[in-house]
């Protein structure tokens, strides 16, 4: 059994109960203070909230992933990525096409962004250090922000694809006022599944997955045996690209497009530091993590410092982790040779 | 044919650890020293020195002491922000409480305090490294703004969170904060303090101090096998380098706007401070002081010339390509010479020695 | 043709009268190092003398640069205990080993590559200085003395390792055979009592060897340091050291002199009768 | 090394630097400054502001200007952020600004000290500092028509309205959802306030901005607290995902109540039709049924000067704009009564603010009857009624729900605020002005 596989194995016997002490714990602050009782339905109402929040900051997450498994540059740029392919949707459903071919249309725009990166900034700064290639993409993101701005306008756009938002009630026999679920957020989660699943597959069996990984595993090796590095860089950027895609319509339905959508890029960062830089599925885990831990924190421990607690608490979270395990939950394990 | 060193020999070591050692250096920077005393005040109008020179001394001392963690100690921060609210709370507490207290040293004091954040924030820095070691501090970033923002007692329960700098004396009858203050006394002070302090911080890092944190940044293992404590140089360099944030985030609040929310410490300035470092230069301090003009000059100079070009144009097409050239200008820089201004002006004035005979 | 230009170079300087061999200044018992289930070394006992120059040879793999780390305390061996001036050390940090005076160059040049030659070795004087961070941060007066008191210090190992030339020179730009030599020049700083060098010679060519050779004998005399060296080339070995230890898969296979191991059956049929 | 591109780039920067030299103002003109945002995260409330703000004086130019003295607009773009704002102010003060307007409690916090010291009258409207409408203290801030502690009167008055009485206050809860930076938490202390004096229970819950986050707010308020009024002090983004996740949570839109930041049309269209019953604060029309709304469409539009697009005349935050901008020029008008028909100083105008007085027959001639309360400003009161009224979105369009509430300005308001200002005084070692 391969440790990846037995490490998973541990985290989902172990999450459960982690899950309910946790629960028994805020339950005992009711005695300190008895404005703090809550019903065990809402204990894990909030839960599924988080959980399912935490599918959408994964969605952003992996975009980061990938640029920093295959290139080892972290793209500060991600974020405006995300919010210029939702502008860029928006402006060509308003141009009158029908959602999906608007998409099809992005993940070309997209692509043609990567090409253009990969030409312009990356290919010059190859093997400078990783500092310079993040303050690299940071220019990026100042650029992005300001063309998308240019070329689309800065108001709010309404970007519906057809995803319900109404609230559902389930389990009301078993709780009392039922569970509340958001249908919108369960389309989310469904949505990074399937992400998740492709890029899986993407890396597992197709020729270019391979050599993604290839590429990722060491650098010279790769070039050695022939693999091209701006080409990869290339199709890196422009899955990442895509992914900024499938992470801005989901974002953009559910706020709506426009500049704030940078700014998620922000809660993608503990995600990506509790799972690792360079892991999928730590992104995903990472992003249920942070998502439930800091949900409930705002909820059941929020009300004692005065709320608005959670940005800090998930990076807390992330450095709680960190400590244990220096590089991620499935960052790959640093060895210190001399 | 000017900048030539040939003829000046160096007869102590004492001699060659001076911090320009060339002669045509000494005189250069004298020069400077009487534009920026004498010239700047006289000629500059108050919009340049209130927008322009006070926050590029601002920002300069915050370059300053994050490029002594980043720089010269080798380890990322992204909790500047958070450290210069802390500068700035810790003053205001300070100088509301003990009002007769001389404003410098409660800028010192308060700095005094920050590198007490500083090191408690840094401590994890011995088992996380890289980009993972900006999560500890990014931490502190959120954490500190949150803390500074909810409770009341740092703001003395001002309602809406928003401190206010009173009014106090560098000498008897001259104001540096508050209404009273005069834009140039401002500018003066802060020039004085902010030299004053750099020379400090290139004190430090051509001692005993600084060649322990270069060890660290460049090989830590290397480090501690010649008797360096990482812990030790690793927390030194957070304590002294929030202690320049903090003042930095002092005079912030103090000079430069003159009242602050919490939330003008947020991630952006963390950034902001950083980008300064990485254009400028890691590990030089001349590179902190090129990186802030550059951060701070460039998106005034891009927006007053835009609209100067153009006075009918749009200010929000003008806030958009704003930030495409200065992002387009950021990859400029970096393909041109990735190690930052300071070194760009380093290549400079070797291609001056041998001008104009270049080979 | 390698081992007699070697030879040849070292030959003069043996003629100069030799320090006397002293006491044991560590000795190494027992030891046993693994990494998850794989040995590093099994076992090992010997003992370094003062003033002497010790090699410490082997195949690729024996065991010997994690001999030197658990010397130094980078490593920390499962069984077994070092004894260092008379004393048991117990789990250490190399830091605390190089402030009992141990002091050592890598295999791969670990040097500070972003600092001139001069602040690379003055950094091996950071354990000697003495002024504190106030005084650093004004300079001028105490602080300044006593850099310019090290700065002498260093300056006489830059004239003695002959890297005068280089002292303003980044580390990152110089040749490899240069930066094994400020590396050295930062061991020395450190006035060690105990010099552990891990391959001072690879990939060098002959003058080079040769030159580092006259300087590791030229430290044993001059300052009396004790050295502990690895090195592949034997004709070097055999001439310069003292004694000999013979590593192999992580067993100790012989440890004498120069002589005795070379007459040593189990050592010529695992190594030099391989490697000849 | 590349010589020849850093040259151009030192040539670029000189140019820039060059060209930084500002245009002066024409000496016959009258200047009018405008701190905006059209970009950044609050940018798409903030464009219809400025446009309407620009429109109106470009409206009052087609006229002939005000007695003949035309108006010179120039906007600086702060991005709603403290320290962009505080340059900007920096570049668009001169002895002849007429008045500062913010846009943003940050900023006007950041000014009042500057403006103060350079005598320009600083008029944060239905914003910034609630102590600022003392003009003993403040003789340089406006805040009229309304403040945050009013506008929390109102919403606590409008409640009690509506549940029939304050005695029917008592054991209700209230919860407050804010923007956790100096602009949210102007109501906090006012809401304690009447929570201790009416019985009722008071929530607050803040949300980090920009204040995409809201999910656990919602679900403490809509699961778990289950208020009976909700009121939020929002701005941008953070509004409509508000209405989102109260939708989400199923709290009924019509017990949600937003102060006049909250309630325009960016903020209630994001969401659709789950924002339908959602109500806010307001203190102007909407709608183009005014006389001066026509002329911006007939002078400015129709000539095709519109700042912005046609479609936006008429919505909230762009008649908040109009309303601002008329405010400062009766506030000139008025001034040169006083001082003369010509360019005034910031001071003067300053004058005229404090001797504003613009009742029913002034909006009748301003075009603006019904299109707001009639004002009077004195030297030591800068707020004015403080009333406002409720609105509800119906789906297409605002529609006012209530008549103008008042808040209890004499009983409760007045003493708070000369405290809070109070204390201003006593920190900054000012000494009130004698007003009477």
């Amino acid at each position: 059994m391969n440790p990846t596989a037995l490490r998973f194995g541990i985290w989902i016997v172990a999450t459960p109960l982690l899950i309910a002490a946790l629960g028994l714990g805020f339950q005992g602050l009711a005695a300190v203070d008895s404005s703090l009782f809550f019903a065990w339905g809402y204990f894990i109402e909030v839960l599924i909230a988080g959980l399912l929040q935490g599918v959408m900051y994964s969605l952003v997450a992996l975009g980061f992933v990938l640029i920093f498994k295959a290139s080892g540059i972290f793209n500060f740029a991600q974020g405006s990525m995300v919010l210029f392919a939702a502008l860029t949707m928006v402006g060509f459903i308003e141009m009158g096409l029908h959602w999906t071919l608007a998409f099809i249309v992005t993940a070309g725009v997209m692509v043609l962004l990567a090409l253009v990166i990969e030409r312009v900034v990356l290919r010059p700064l190859v093997n400078q250090p990783h500092i310079i290639l993040f303050m690299a993409t940071i220019g990026i993101f100042y650029f992005l922000d300001g063309f998308g701005q240019t070329l689309w306008g800065s108001d709010v756009k309404v970007l519906d694809i057809g995803i319900s938002k109404a609230p559902i009630i389930i389990a009301e026999g078993i709780f009392e006022n039922g569970l509340l679920i958001n249908s919108f957020d369960l389309v989310a989660a469904l949505v990074g599944a399937v992400l998740v699943a492709v890029l899986a597959i993407f890396f597992q069996y197709t020729r270019v997955g391979r050599a993604l990984r290839a590429v990722a595993d060491d650098h010279q090796a790769a070039l050695s045996v022939g693999i091209p590095l701006k080409t990869i860089w290339a199709i890196v950027w422009s899955v990442a690209g895509i992914v900024a895609l499938v992470a801005g319509i989901m974002w953009g339905s559910k706020a709506g497009v426009q500049f704030s959508l940078a700014l998620i890029a922000l809660k993608a960062l503990p995600v990506l530091i509790l799972g690792g830089f360079t892991s999928i599925p730590g992104a995903i885990i990472g992003g249920l993590i942070i998502g439930a831990g800091e949900q409930v924190a705002e909820v059941f421990l929020g009300p004692l410092f005065g709320g608005a607690i959670q940005d800090w608490f998930a990076y807390m979270l992330a450095l709680v982790f960190l400590l244990f395990r220096p590089q991620g939950l499935f960052g790959e394990k640093i060895i210190e040779r001399i | 044919m000017l900048y030539r060193e040939a003829g000046q020999f160096k007869t102590s070591y004492g001699a060659d650890q001076a911090i320009f050692p060339i002669r045509q250096d000494q005189i250069a920077i004298a020069l400077m020293a009487a534009l920026a005393v004498l010239a700047v005040p006289a000629l500059a109008s108050e919009y340049f020195l209130e927008t322009i020179f006070v926050p590029f001394l601002v920002f300069a001392m915050a370059a300053l002491g994050l490029n002594i963690l980043t720089g010269y100690c080798g380890q990322l921060s992204l909790g500047t922000g958070g450290f210069m609210a802390c500068g700035a709370f810790f003053s205001y507490k300070l100088t509301v409480a003990f009002p007769e207290l001389h404003i410098v040293l409660v800028f010192l004091l308060a700095g005094f305090g920050t590198a007490g954040v500083g090191v408690l924030f840094g401590l994890p820095s011995l088992r996380i490294k890289g980009f993972y070691l900006a999560v500890a501090t990014l931490a502190a970033q959120f954490f500190l703004v949150w803390m500074f923002n909810k409770f009341d007692w740092w703001t003395n329960y001002s309602s809406s969170g928003v401190i206010s700098a009173p009014p106090r004396e560098l000498f008897p009858g001259i104001f540096i904060t508050g209404t009273q203050a005069d834009p140039v006394t401002k500018y003066l002070f802060l020039l004085g303090f902010v030299a004053l302090l750099a020379l400090v911080a290139k004190n430090l890092v051509r001692s005993r101090i600084g060649r322990t944190w270069m060890a660290i940044r460049d090989m830590d293992i290397a480090a501690e096998i010649i008797g360096i404590r990482p812990l030790w140089a690793k927390l030194s360099a957070f304590a002294v380098s929030s202690f320049y944030i903090g003042i930095s985030g002092a005079l912030w609040a103090f000079v430069y706007t003159g009242s602050v929310e919490a939330l003008a410490f947020e991630i952006n300035r963390s950034f902001q401070v950083l980008f300064m470092i990485i254009i400028g230069g890691l590990g030089s301090i001349l590179g902190s002081f090129l990186g802030a003009a550059f951060i701070v000059l460039l998106p005034i100079l891009l927006n007053n010339g835009m609209l100067a070009v153009d006075p009918t144009i749009s200010t929000a097409l003008v806030s958009h390509i704003e930030f495409m050239i200065f992002g387009a200008l950021i990859i400029f820089f970096l393909i041109v010479e990735p190690h930052g201004l300071a070194r760009l002006w380093q290549i400079a004035k070797e291609k001056l020695r041998l001008w104009p005979f270049p080979y | 043709m390698v081992e007699t230009l070697a030879s040849e170079g070292v030959a003069e300087h043996q003629s100069a009268p030799r320090k006397k061999i002293g006491e044991t200044l560590l000795r190494a018992d027992n030891i046993t190092l693994a990494f998850g289930g794989v040995k590093a070394l099994t076992d090992i006992s010997f003992e370094v003398r003062e003033h002497e120059i010790l090699a410490i040879i082997g195949p690729n793999g024996a065991g010997k640069t994690s001999m030197l780390n658990v010397i130094n305390g980078f490593y920390h061996p499962q069984q077994g205990r070092i004894m260092y001036l008379g004393a048991e050390r117990r789990a250490m940090r190399p830091h605390l080993a190089a402030r009992q005076g141990i002091a050592r160059t890598f295999q791969n040049v670990a040097l500070f590559k972003g600092m001139s030659t001069l602040d690379n070795i003055m950094t091996g004087r950071v354990l000697k200085m003495k002024s504190n961070i106030f005084q650093q941060a004004i300079f001028w007066g105490a602080n300044q003395r006593e850099e310019i008191a090290h700065r002498e210090v260093v300056e006489k190992i830059i004239d003695f390792l002959e890297i005068e030339a280089i002292r303003k020179t980044p580390v990152g730009r110089l040749p490899y055979g240069l930066q094994k030599r400020v590396e050295l020049a930062r061991a020395l700083a450190m006035e060690p009592k105990l010099l552990l060098l891990d391959e001072p010679m690879a990939g060098m060519n002959v003058e080079e060897k040769e030159d580092m050779c006259r300087f590791i004998l030229d430290v044993n005399d001059e300052f009396g340091t004790t050295i502990a060296l690895i090195e592949h080339d034997m004709g070097v070995v055999m001439d310069i050291s003292d004694r000999v230890v013979v590593l192999d898969y992580g067993r100790k296979l012989a440890d004498g002199t120069p002589d005795e191991v070379r007459a040593n059956q189990d050592v010529i049929d695992a190594y030099l009768g391989v490697s000849h | 090394m590349n010589f020849k591109a850093l040259g151009l780039a030192a040539l670029g920067a000189a140019a820039m630097a060059t060209a930084a030299a500002f245009p002066a103002s024409a000496a016959d003109k009258q200047f009018v400054p405008g701190l905006m945002y059209r970009s950044g995260p609050y940018a798409p409330n903030g464009i219809p502001f400025a446009n309407g703000f620009s429109d109106y004086f470009r409206m009052i130019n087609a006229k002939g200007g005000i007695n003949g003295v035309m108006i010179e607009y120039e906007e600086c773009d702060t991005a709603y952020n403290n320290d962009r704002g505080v340059e900007c102010y920096e570049r668009l003060k001169r002895p002849g600004a007429a008045a500062i307007t913010p846009l943003s409690t940050g900023i006007t916090y950041a000014l009042i000290d500057r403006a103060t010291a350079d005598k320009i009258p600083v008029l944060s409207m239905g914003y910034g500092r609630t102590a600022g409408s003392d003009g003993t203290v403040f003789p340089y801030v406006f805040t009229l028509p309304a403040t945050y502690w009013s506008g929390a009167d109102v919403i606590v008055n409008y409640i009690a309205q509506k549940e029939g009485g304050y005695d029917k206050l008592k054991g209700k809860k209230i919860a407050l959802v804010y923007h956790d930076s100096a602009y949210g938490k102007e109501p906090i202390g006012t809401l304690e306030a009447l929570a201790e004096k009416h019985g009722f229970s008071f929530h607050p819950f803040p949300v980090a901005h920009p204040g995409l986050e809201q999910k656990a707010t919602w679900l403490q308020i809509g699961r778990q607290v289950r208020p009976d009024w909700t009121a939020m002090w929002g701005w941008g983004v953070m509004n409509s995902t508000a209405i989102k996740e109260a939708a989400a949570v199923g709290y009924p839109m019509e017990k949600f109540i937003g102060i006049w930041w909250s309630g325009s049309e960016q903020d209630v269209t994001p969401a659709g039709a789950q924002a339908v019953g959602y109500k806010s604060l307001n203190f102007h029309g909407t709608g183009t049924d005014f006389p001066a709304i026509q002329d911006i469409l007939k002078l400015v539009h129709d000539a095709g000067n519109g700042t912005g697009p046609r479609e936006e005349v008429g919505t909230v935050l762009y008649n908040r704009g109009v309303m601002n901008a008329a405010v400062i020029s009766e506030a000139i008008l008025t001034a040169q009564g006083m001082h003369g028909e010509k360019p005034l100083t910031g001071e003067q105008i300053r004058d005229g603010f404090e001797a504003l007085n613009i009742d029913e027959a002034r909006l009748q001639a301003k075009g603006m009857a019904g299109f707001m309360e009639p004002i009077k400003i004195t030297c030591a009161d800068h707020e004015g009624t403080g009333r406002a009224y409720v609105q509800q979105w119906d789906g297409s369009a605002w529609t006012a729900v209530s008549e103008w509430v008042e808040p209890n300005r004499e009983g409760l308001l007045r003493p708070m605020i000369e405290k809070a200002a109070a204390d201003y005084a006593a920190e900054k070692g000012i000494t009130p002005r004698d007003c009477n």
